[in-house]
């Protein structure tokens, strides 16, 4: 299977995809660098200077800024938290012999569907919404103060409405990977006389530790860059609570106008984003190979 | 295992499944619900039983016709899922039949482009667009979609590939087929369920990106999102009218999920089954 | 032609929008293409846009933040060619004079609106009040108070609370405003630790705890305007364009019951908020279609415009407070209950002088600098969190010292 | 202590009757094979035994108590696995060990346990390995490990060989039936390969489409098979059968005659052939012959027999070792 | 028109040198049979054969003509894998056709040499099925029928019958022999089943560690073995090599001595030893006998050979049939 020419063949293919993002990641990237060091208002373009590291030593003393990392890391862990939990426990589900198994799975997997924006616009308006939310009716169906989910708890309001989101994506992975899992290892465990739960603890669980794997690297890449959901529901507050890294370069972009120092906060997203996959495929790479 | 299931445990598990698959479809029921109500029973507190307007449709498509941006829709995401596929075919080909220590390196790479915050780099790149006349051009954003989405595709088509025997190919080049139609004849056809559910994913993903559709885009170019953006908080509360549009702008994706969701769950492993 | 026309997705443009035929048979060769967009995503696009010389749009929606800084950019063409009846004296002086750049017209206003008390008549009644002429602060939170009757699910008063430089922060620069605050002294210093602001953030904490709807934190103006129209509260101070939606029986249910007053003051001081606010149409610099684009933008700001609406869909849907042709129209009076009070406010605020004590910067419950944005944001935040009941009044203020001074030292206003 | 007994067990899939009715006795310590074409139900009725699956109708009792309706674990068997069933995330000593694990004994009994029986089996330098980590040899050890372990009253095996080379084959036939001597426990044993059938078996099973076609020791099978189809399926090379003129002169409607039981003579015999193919192991030579007026037959030669594709040779049955079946293809 | 020669053809996988040098000698018509022990080099040479590999060193001439640098479609050789190799997605009928499209051949003709080679093969009433609704051996006849359409110079199998059980095994072995009478081609055949190497080959190849350890005809091979190696590899069961006094005596290292040459008696020869495995197939007896001061020596006697575990019994080799070794291993 590996010849001269295929390999050279090999060097060939790959080039496309290689080049493309190549080209991709480099002149946004570069000309993020540059902007980066760069006094570069959007609004003043006439006043375009050298700032040498000040965006940096900027974004950096912003007083979101560890604030937003730490925000960054709660809405991966905490949806990567739910989605995987929940995600096994439906995959378990779902996995049982039920009636209208189909039409269960199309209600489940739907979520997926549905466009960021719109999922919080929903979630915003007519789910958690204070007054007319539908929670707000169930806690007031049962005597109780309805929550105003966005101030008391906006952290945990995104996490929710963005694990809803990708729920979906969690239970189709795991309940793949749980179909595949051996007949004759299952039953060769139901002679060894292993209950359900054990069975689930020492045969099927690990035999979902690749999927999981899957799961959250996937889920890592796009949670890393949460903000629609933040933009239309809490716009980053109150405080900084629900603010994270790309919300606040968001903030820095597109309400400053500052060029530059949300290029410096792009170029720190991305330092941190591989800090991240690195240390992700430490701990779960070896999980992905064979 | 094929022991009787005893009818009890699959009443249990169904009651189960329906509830938990009701409360998680809750939300987009009940917008469904919601753009068919008037907007003071919008507001008037939880109610499952709408008064059956389509009033809210009438209006949102007299407002924003709402053919044009699906038109736009189903372009950019068809088009630039087709580019993407075209692009990491081969890549992903010489990726699973010809790796070399560095393969997982490259994957992780490119997969790693796909953590760059679009914020950060909407100047850089508008500057570009501008430049090259882009600018609200659905080729334009096909091909940023293309790049945005083209790491994903090909590491999915990665693990397909690499699940599939290299013998195969193998004996399909002892039969004298060319690089070319080992792919076209061989390779593809074997791998139909990874590419048609690595296509949907992409599809879906195209379809519900939000950033760059938006900002990039005016008139010509403006897919469905841009279409809701137009509906987000106007003067009121129009929470009927935004349900409305909000079902137009998901309804094709959603179908579609759902009739080709077999597929997507066949497909949908990236190689963490086995 | 096609000229391309970005606009925010308020009932105005809308309605607009449905009426454009009148235009289009008047101008054949001239076609519209319409992007309808939310207020915050309209006003990143069309900055980055003409910040970079994109060439997107041939008419922009803006509002009279922007026209000054763009104008004085040289981002904006000049409305030099309105046409010979279209009557440029007509509009409201203070509406004008923030859209006039060294006497040069920039952007011309669709409607305009300025803040006022809108409150429950019958509400007042039942607790025995009588709202004054020019009410004060003092009275206001008095009469919160006394109205609230939180088992009846009424609110004393319904404020903005929901983080924003153009939601929590208008109102809130319009109360400092009252209160005899400002945002900056003449050396751009930063005035949070000032008392004026101390004592206006810490009244309206506490009439928004005392007084306020659940959630208050996340409302915005749709929110209060919800709540306002289902007869949740007693008094609503907002833009005056409210006006027109809780008198209108269709959609409030407090319909007959409203009335309307000054924006409050300060016992003791001469200052009604100043709040000033006007979407306007601006042609950027860099369309090719200057000409055609000005022949519709006079359709849209004229006063045949108006009769069009009026025609078409009832005079209280005219977009109010751009003319005082409008307001003199015995029809409009008639139709609009809120005409004179509306006036009234409009006239009240001048934004070249919003502040008791002299400021650097024109703007009434904004600042006219182009990083008033994201310090408005950036405060807004804090002080919602404050309203949220996550930060105290100090905390929030000595926060939103020190991040402005940081922003204006970066900005290069404070050497 | 480990008797197995089935009675009128019948088992169906929906409509299709897998099983009709089975009857059938094992004994304590017995070493029994099940043998049958592909598809004739081995597996389905290993699997009843097991409590894998729920019989459709009749019973099963072990030690003569009643376990039909129990479950798996609680029937005290234990299962080795065709794919082997590892736990392929666990090493060999955790494989072993799991069931003992699930009975909650205490960890040094474990330990002790998995040792011995690592012992016995060869597998104690290979305790800290992932069964992928493994030859196909040792993982079947090690499913045997972990069924030992639990000192069941029968061992259930599912062609557990069928997954390895010829000759590993032969080594792990070997020391199954050296672990049947050690043990003495019942074992029952599905498998399609003669060889292992023949050598291993104390009581050949042969099933079809459900049913028994014979129950015997290997050799009754070999020497005496109740009817045509198990004269055909014992023994390798198959069986000739022929039918016609010298069946009749037989008083037979088939006359059954092994390869092996043919003597073979480039000179003279009762029957003359033509070689179509003649295959020379060193050891043996098998030949196929084309005989005038018989048909084709397969017959056994020593290595030396010196015969080429082509060549005439003389055939003649051994008497003594004919088979006569009569036209209902039972043995007479 | 099908000779092939290897000449110091060597290969390394990075480091490891799988192949340090060969040369051999493949005339047309011939069926070349590799065999040796797991992972000594079998698959990777026929690879080299085949150009899906390239030489590290060497050259590979088919045909006297050089292709050591010519891609695998361009060496007109066909290949037949373990797995069959069969394209899933398409029928029967386009699996076979599929060279003849590649080499863009016209359709009648096509269609014509697919309905000759079903014809051959009997595959033609299976030809518009897929093959997941085909058994193994027709799967196998079908990745044959891909091969024999294009009419290659040689074909190559790389064990092509593993995965078959051992009844189709036997079949298939005849349809694959009677196929090289009929086509005359030149086949190269990897295996490592003693009986398909010595039923199916012109000359074995026999590899160990990449090297050729001898290469010869079936028989030579199992009457001459050149070396130990040789010896204990070709011929099943196992030769049993003695060493020690008896060695000593017959002037050599090593004495080799194969089961079936041994003559067993109840009564008498000229060791003693007792029956540790007696495997009773019914045509044979196979006895693993622990014989006094030799050892343990495996033996075959004919299926009436009365004989049990513990049994006394005594052998006597067949002195005509010793094989001696020296200390090399080399054969005297
Ligand atoms: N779960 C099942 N559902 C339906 N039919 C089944 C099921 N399991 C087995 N069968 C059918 O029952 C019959 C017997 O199957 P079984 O597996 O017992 O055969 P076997 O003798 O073990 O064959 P093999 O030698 O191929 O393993 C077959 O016809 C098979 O198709
Ligand atoms: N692509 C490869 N990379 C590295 N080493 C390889 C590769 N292919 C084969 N080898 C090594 O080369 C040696 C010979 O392998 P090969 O497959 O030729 O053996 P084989 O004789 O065919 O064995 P088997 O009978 O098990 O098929 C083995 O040690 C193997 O590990
Ligand atoms: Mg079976
Ligand atoms: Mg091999």
């Amino acid at each position: 299977m590996a010849t001269h020419n295929t390999k050279a063949l090999a060097r060939l293919m790959m080039a496309p995809s290689v080049v493309l993002l190549l080209v991709w990641m480099i002149v946004p990237l570069s000309m993020t660098l540059w902007f980066s060091f760069q006094n570069y208002n959007l609004l003043s373009p006439g006043n375009v200077s050298f700032a040498g590291f000040f965006n940096y030593r900027y974004f950096y003393s912003d007083p979101a800024f560890f604030q937003s990392i730490w925000n960054t890391l709660m809405i991966v862990g905490g949806v990567l938290l739910i989605t995987v939990i929940g995600g096994t426990f439906l995959a378990l589900l779902l996995d049982q012999p039920i009636f209208g198994q189909g039409i269960v799975r199309i209600l489940v997997i739907s979520p997926f569907f549905v466009m960021p924006p719109v999922a919080a616009l929903v979630w915003k308006n007519m789910i958690m919404h204070p007054g007319y939310g539908v929670f707000a009716d169930i806690s007031r169906l049962f005597g109780t103060t309805p929550i105003d989910w966005f101030a008391q708890y906006p952290l945990l309001s995104i996490v929710i409405i963005v694990a809803w989101q990708w729920l979906p994506f969690a239970t189709l992975i795991l309940l793949t990977a749980l179909q595949s899992l051996d007949s004759e290892q299952r039953e060769a465990a139901e002679m060894d006389g292993a209950s359900f739960i054990s069975r689930f603890i020492y045969l099927t669980l690990p035999h979902l530790a690749r999927a999981m794997t899957v799961v959250i690297l996937i889920q890592t890449i796009f949670l890393l860059g949460v903000y629609a959901e933040i933009l239309v529901t809490t716009n980053g507050g109150p405080g900084y609570a629900s603010t994270n890294l790309p919300f606040l370069i968001y903030r820095t972009a597109l309400l400053g106008y500052d060029v530059g120092g949300a290029s410096a906060g792009g170029i720190i997203a991305i330092i941190l984003a591989n800090i991240v996959a690195i240390f992700l495929m430490r701990a779960v790479g070896k999980n992905l190979d064979r | 295992m094929a022991r009787a299931v005893t009818n009890r445990h699959k009443v249990i598990a169904t009651i189960a499944a329906w509830l938990i698959a009701f409360v998680i479809f809750f939300p987009i029921l009940y917008t469904l619900l919601t753009s068919i109500k008037t907007e003071s029973e919008a507001i008037a507190g939880f109610s499952l039983i709408p008064s059956g307007t389509f009033e809210n449709y009438i209006t949102v498509q007299t407002r924003n016709g709402y053919f044009k941006p699906f038109m736009n829709s189903v372009v950019l995401s068809v088009g630039s899922t087709i580019l993407a596929l075209i692009i990491a075919v081969p890549a992903a080909w010489a990726m699973a039949f010809s790796p070399t220590k560095w393969t997982k390196e490259i994957l992780m790479w490119m997969l790693s482009t796909k953590m760059m915050p679009a914020v950060a780099v909407l100047v850089p790149i508008y500057l570009l667009f501008r430049d090259f006349g882009l600018l609200d051009t659905r080729i334009g954003l096909m091909v940023m979609l293309t790049l945005i989405n083209l790491p994903i595709v090909v590491w999915m088509l990665y693990t397909y590939f690499r699940e599939i025997p290299g013998e195969i190919l193998e004996a399909a080049r002892m039969d004298g087929a060319g690089l070319w139609q080992e792919i076209v004849y061989v390779l593809t056809p074997m791998a139909l369920p990874g590419i048609a559910s690595t296509f949907l994913l992409n599809i879906i993903l195209a379809w519900n990106e939000s950033f760059w559709t938006i900002r990039l885009t005016a008139v010509d170019a403006a897919p469905l999102t841009a279409f809701i953006a137009s509906f987000s908080s106007p003067q009121g509360l129009f929470w009927a009218k935004l349900s409305a549009a909000s079902t137009m702008a998901i309804a094709p994706i959603l179908i579609l999920g759902w009739f080709s969701q077999k597929q997507l769950v066949r497909g949908l492993t990236f190689g963490a089954v086995k | 032609e096609t000229l391309t026309i970005a606009t925010v997705n308020n009932g105005d443009m809308i309605r607009m929008q449905g009426l454009t035929e009148d235009f289009t048979s008047k101008n054949p060769d001239i076609e519209l293409e319409w992007v309808t967009l939310e207020e915050n995503v309209l006003r990143e696009r069309v900055t980055t846009d003409i910040a970079t010389s994109g060439g997107q749009y041939d008419i922009m929606t803006i509002g009279n933040y922007e026209v000054p800084i763009w104008a004085k950019q040289g981002w904006l063409t000049e409305l030099a060619d309105l046409g010979d009846d279209y009557d440029v004296d007509d509009l409201l002086p203070s509406i004008r004079g923030g859209l006039t750049v060294e006497d040069k017209l920039y952007a011309a206003p669709f409607y305009g609106e300025s803040a006022m008390i809108m409150y429950r008549k019958d509400l007042f009644e039942k607790a025995g009040l009588e709202m004054p002429e020019n009410p004060t602060w003092e009275f206001i939170g008095d009469a919160a108070r006394k109205i609230t009757d939180r088992s009846a699910d009424i609110n004393g008063i319904c404020l903005r609370g929901k983080a924003g430089w153009g939601e929590n922060m208008a109102f809130i620069t319009a109360l400092t405003n009252s209160y005899g605050g400002r945002w900056f002294d003449e050396n751009w210093q930063p005035q949070f630790d000032q008392p004026e602001w101390k004592e206006a953030l810490q009244f309206y904490v506490d009439l928004m705890k005392d007084a306020g709807p659940s959630g208050a934190s996340s409302n915005g103006f749709n929110e209060n305007l919800t709540l306002f129209q289902q007869g949740k509260c007693g008094m609503w101070i907002d833009a005056t364009v409210a006006a027109s939606f809780v008198s209108n029986p269709d959609d409030s249910t407090v319909a007959d019951k409203v009335d309307y007053a000054l924006f409050p003051s300060k016992e003791g001081v001469d200052n009604n908020g100043n709040w000033l606010w006007s979407w306007n149409l601006a042609i950027p610099a860099s369309s090719q279609k200057a000409e055609a684009a000005q022949k519709f933008i006079a359709w849209a700001t004229s006063e045949d415009y108006a009769k069009l609406v009026a025609s078409k869909e009832g005079w209280a849907n005219v977009p109010p407070g751009t003319r005082t042709s409008l307001y003199e129209s015995a029809e409009y009076k008639e139709a609009a209950a809120f005409a004179e009070p509306t006036l009234a406010a409009m006239n009240a605020a001048d934004i070249t002088k919003p502040t008791v004590e002299p400021v650097p910067y024109t703007g009434g419950q904004f600042v006219a600098i182009p990083e008033f944005q994201a310090i408005g944001t950036n405060v807004g935040q804090l002080f919602s969190a404050v309203v949220a009941g996550q930060s105290s009044v100090e905390d929030a203020l000595a926060q939103a010292q020190s991040a402005t001074v940081r922003e204006m030292t970066r900005a290069g206003y404070i050497k | 202590m480990g008797s197995i007994t089935l009675n009128k067990v019948s088992k169906s899939f929906g409509e299709a009757k897998v099983i009709p009715s089975i009857d059938l006795e094992i004994q304590d310590g017995e070493f029994v094979v099940f043998v049958g074409p592909s598809g004739c139900g081995k597996s389905t009725l290993l699997r009843l035994i097991a409590g894998l699956e729920d019989v459709s109708g009749g019973s099963i009792l072990i030690d003569g108590q009643d376990v039909t309706g129990k479950a798996p674990a609680q029937r005290r068997l234990a299962m080795v696995f065709q794919s082997y069933a590892l736990y392929p995330h666990m090493s060999v000593r955790k494989n072993i060990a799991f069931p003992l694990k699930m009975a909650k004994m205490d960890k040094a009994a474990i330990d002790q346990k998995v040792a011995d029986a690592a012992g016995i089996l060869n597998l104690t330098d290979y305790l800290e390995r992932r069964p992928s980590q493994l030859s196909g040899g040792q993982r079947q050890r090690v499913a045997i490990g972990r069924a030992i372990v639990r000192e069941p009253t029968a061992f259930l095996f599912d062609e557990p060989l069928s997954n390895l080379d010829a000759s590993l084959r032969g080594t792990m036939r070997l020391e199954i039936s050296q672990l049947h001597n050690q043990l003495k426990t019942t074992m029952v044993y599905v498998t399609h390969d003669q060889v292992e059938a023949m050598t291993m078996a104390d009581k050949i099973v042969v099933l079809n489409r459900g049913n028994i076609e014979q129950v015997g020791s290997p050799l009754d099978l070999y020497s005496s098979p109740r009817n045509l189809f198990v004269a055909g399926f014992i023994g390798s090379p198959k069986m000739n059968l022929i039918e016609g003129e010298y069946a009749r002169s037989k008083n037979a409607k088939t006359v059954g005659i092994r390869p092996e039981h043919l003597v073979l003579s480039h000179e003279s015999g009762l029957w003359t052939g033509k070689v179509t193919v003649a295959e020379h192991l060193g050891s043996d030579t098998f030949l196929h012959v084309e005989v005038e007026g018989i048909g084709q037959i397969n017959a056994r030669a020593d290595g030396e027999f010196g015969a080429r594709h082509g060549d005439q040779i003389f055939l003649t049955p051994t008497e003594t070792k004919l088979h006569r079946f009569d036209d209902k293809g039972l043995a007479i």
